[in-house]
Parts: C-alpha cells; structure tokens; sequence
C-alpha cells in the first residue's frame, strides 16, 4: 500500500510517502496507525494522539475503523486548514 | 460549467468571472480569501494533497448542484508561499436569482474549509507553525446540514 | 472606505475589489446582478430618484456597519438602457473573516431591492412594460429584522 | 413644494416634476394623493389604488399619513424595482 503524509504528521514522519506490503496485524486505519506508532521516534510523536490526526483512503475522508486493503492508498494528515 | 483550479499563480475575478457567463445568469455571487495583513505575520504557505484536492472539492461542488440550480461555478485555491495581502481562494458561482448564488458560495466555502485538504503554515518572526484549525469553521459547515 | 455609485457605464469587479484593499481584509464578497439573457426580451430600462438614491443606499450601508465590521463596501448601480448579459449592480463587502461578508453582502442587495429608489422597464416585441416588485423580495429583507 | 413622479406614476400624471403650493386642505400626503387624484385623468388613473404606490417625503420612505409643509419634496411612485 502506498502511506501519504501531510503538514506536521509529515514533519513528524520525517518522509511524504513510503510504500508498505500491508501487515498481518494491520486489519484497520487504527491498527495501521498502531503498527506506525510502534516504529517510535517521529511516528510515535505522529499518531500519539489520534484525535489530531485525520485520515483517507483511496482520496477519501474516512474514519479510523476503515477496513484496509493492500492496493490502499493511505492518508494522515492534521484536521485541513485551506480556503 | 464547472471550473477547478489548484496553482501557485494568483487569479484575476474578472477574468474568472466573465468566464461564467451563462445565458440565464441573473446574479453572480463571488468570495475571496486573502491573506491578512496583521503584526508580525510575514507569509503562509499552503500544502495540498494532490489528487484528493480535486476529487475533494468535486464533490463539494456535486452537492452545491444537488441544492440549487447552478449555471456556473468557478473554485481556484492557490498553494505554495504567499505574503501578506495575496489572494488564497476564489468562489464564484453564477445563479438565475440571487439567493441561490449567496447561499451556494457560502455552502461551498464552509465546505472548502472543512473538507478540501489544504494545511496552512504560518511565518512569524522566522519561525514557522502550522494554522489549527477552527471550531468555528466546523460550525459553519454544520449548519448545511440540516437545511 | 465607502463608495457609492451610480452610472450609465458599466463596472469592472476586479478594479472595484483591487480599490476596496484593506489591511485587514481577510474576506471579500461580491454580489453582481445582471440583465438574464431569456426569450424575447430585448433590454431593460431603469430609472432612479436622483438625490433620494444615493441617501438610500448611504442609510443602508450605515446599518450594515452597525451590524459587521466593514473594512470596505462598494456600490455600484447603473441606470438607463441596459442589454441582455450586461451587469446591473455590484455590491462589495470586505471585512477581516468570511462569514460577516457573506451576510454584509446578501444585506445590502436584500435592502437595495426593497429600498432604494430605482425602476425597471422592460422591452418585449417592441413594447414596454414596469417590472413589477417581487413579494419575495419584501420577504427577503424581512428576514433581517430579528436577527 | 416640488412634486416628483416616477416609472409608470410619472407615465400617468404625464409630467416628473412640478411646483405647488400647498392647498389648504392639504395636511398629509394622503390628503395630498386625493387632492391630485380631483384633477382626473392621469392623475385620477395614477392615485387610483393608494396600495400600488409608495411615497417619500425630502428622500425618505414615509407613509400616507406623513404631514406636509410647503417647503417638501414629495414623491411618488411604484414599489421599487432595482437590483
């Protein structure tokens, strides 16, 4: 799957996209949130408070119960800030 | 017809106007957002998501024509650094009657704010921090919903 | 700034917002009103009281300050024969945030419909008729009184 | 005072301005509207339906009942139509 980061979860990240072969435990948005989280350092820092972090799939709004798929392309970013 | 626009260059509101000339336009409502000129602000930049912006605002606009009877809609959103007094964003929507074009460029900037991920960067004093977003804008597009 | 105007010649709304510029502005809403281009009309004609108008929209912009911060509004309406797709009347609003232009702007067209002294003739097939007033127009203004 | 007629009002009396001195029986505009009305014609077809016109007394909206002095500017005409 391909992992998109934006704004300060992307500065957190320290990268913009990766790739990554879905993992076994990785079943939801949260669970991949949790995976990341795990890695520690700037992704621990990214997703230790899920309420700042919003989140798409596929280019669209979606919530963190989202079932993921390998050909998913996945977003986090903070709550959007245009117009 | 439909007009979105995602670019670093400014825009011009007449050009963009007259562009949405439609036979039966009757009343054309228009919003700019600018950036403000306040103390010690010296720049936003604005990040986007490239892809999802367009499919975003689309949809945005897809509702806006499900409520009211749209003859022409024009969304332009600049990105990148932008100084003190440069334009952010251009709604524009041409409309038979002039209630439909105030209400359906206001819905469609409550949802632009809401829902079309940009992320705004602020410089001050040479430090830069990202703009949280507001509550306020949440609210606003709330009330749509239920109209 | 104010500026209130009433002329044969037609406006430019990119001139007009350019000279509304404000330090704090931060939103600008427009509103232009246009002559719809539908079956057999052939032109409107509109007639105003000279003197009365000007005072009118002055009344009306005062109570629009009253309600928002304004940093710039501009009115412009013309007057005599006016074709098919050609602009009637412009409103602009700038203020530091969105929402209080967007209902700056509707305000002011809501009173300039139901209050300042203007007319409209139409020509059909060689003949004219008066336009006749809208009860929806009433209504819209109405709708401020309780807010 | 100066009497002022617009759109389809100035169509009927015939004329958009003319000078009067305030009649006797005149006390406000609606004594004004039937003094005018006497005339016949025009004027008679122009002041027929008091709800089809509206009045400013020196450029202000104002009712039938508004009283007059010799110095106004009284005018008259349909509701409103711009915008």
């Amino acid at each position: 799957m391909t992992l998109l980061y934006f704004a300060w979860v992307r500065q957190k990240t320290g990268r913009g996209e990766e790739q990554l072969a879905l993992p076994e435990s990785v079943k939801t948005v949260a669970d991949l949130a949790a995976f990341l989280s795990a890695r520690g350092g700037g992704y621990a820092e990214a997703f230790a408070d899920l309420r700042r972090v919003r989140v798409a799939v596929n280019q669209d709004h979606c919530g963190f119960d989202t079932t993921l798929r390998d050909s998913d392309e996945v977003a986090f970013f903070p709550p959007v800030t245009g117009g | 017809m439909i007009t979105i626009r995602i670019q670093p260059e400014d825009f011009d509101v007449a050009a963009e106007i007259a562009a949405l000339d439609a036979e039966d336009t009757g009343a054309v409502a228009t919003f700019t957002g600018k950036v403000r000129k306040e103390g010690n602000l010296a720049a936003l930049t604005l990040e986007h998501y490239p892809g999802m912006t367009e499919r975003e605002i689309a949809r945005i606009v897809d509702q806006a024509e499900d409520r009211w009877p749209l003859l022409g809609v024009t969304i332009v959103h600049r990105i990148g650094r932008l100084a003190p007094g440069e334009n952010i964003v251009l709604v524009a929507v041409a409309t038979p009657h002039r209630s439909a074009a105030f209400q359906a460029c206001e819905f469609l900037m409550d949802y632009l704010k809401t829902k079309a991920p940009f992320w705004k960067q602020e410089e001050r004093n040479g430090e830069t921090s990202w703009v949280e977003a507001r509550h306020s804008d949440d609210k606003a597009a709330e009330r749509w919903r239920d109209r």
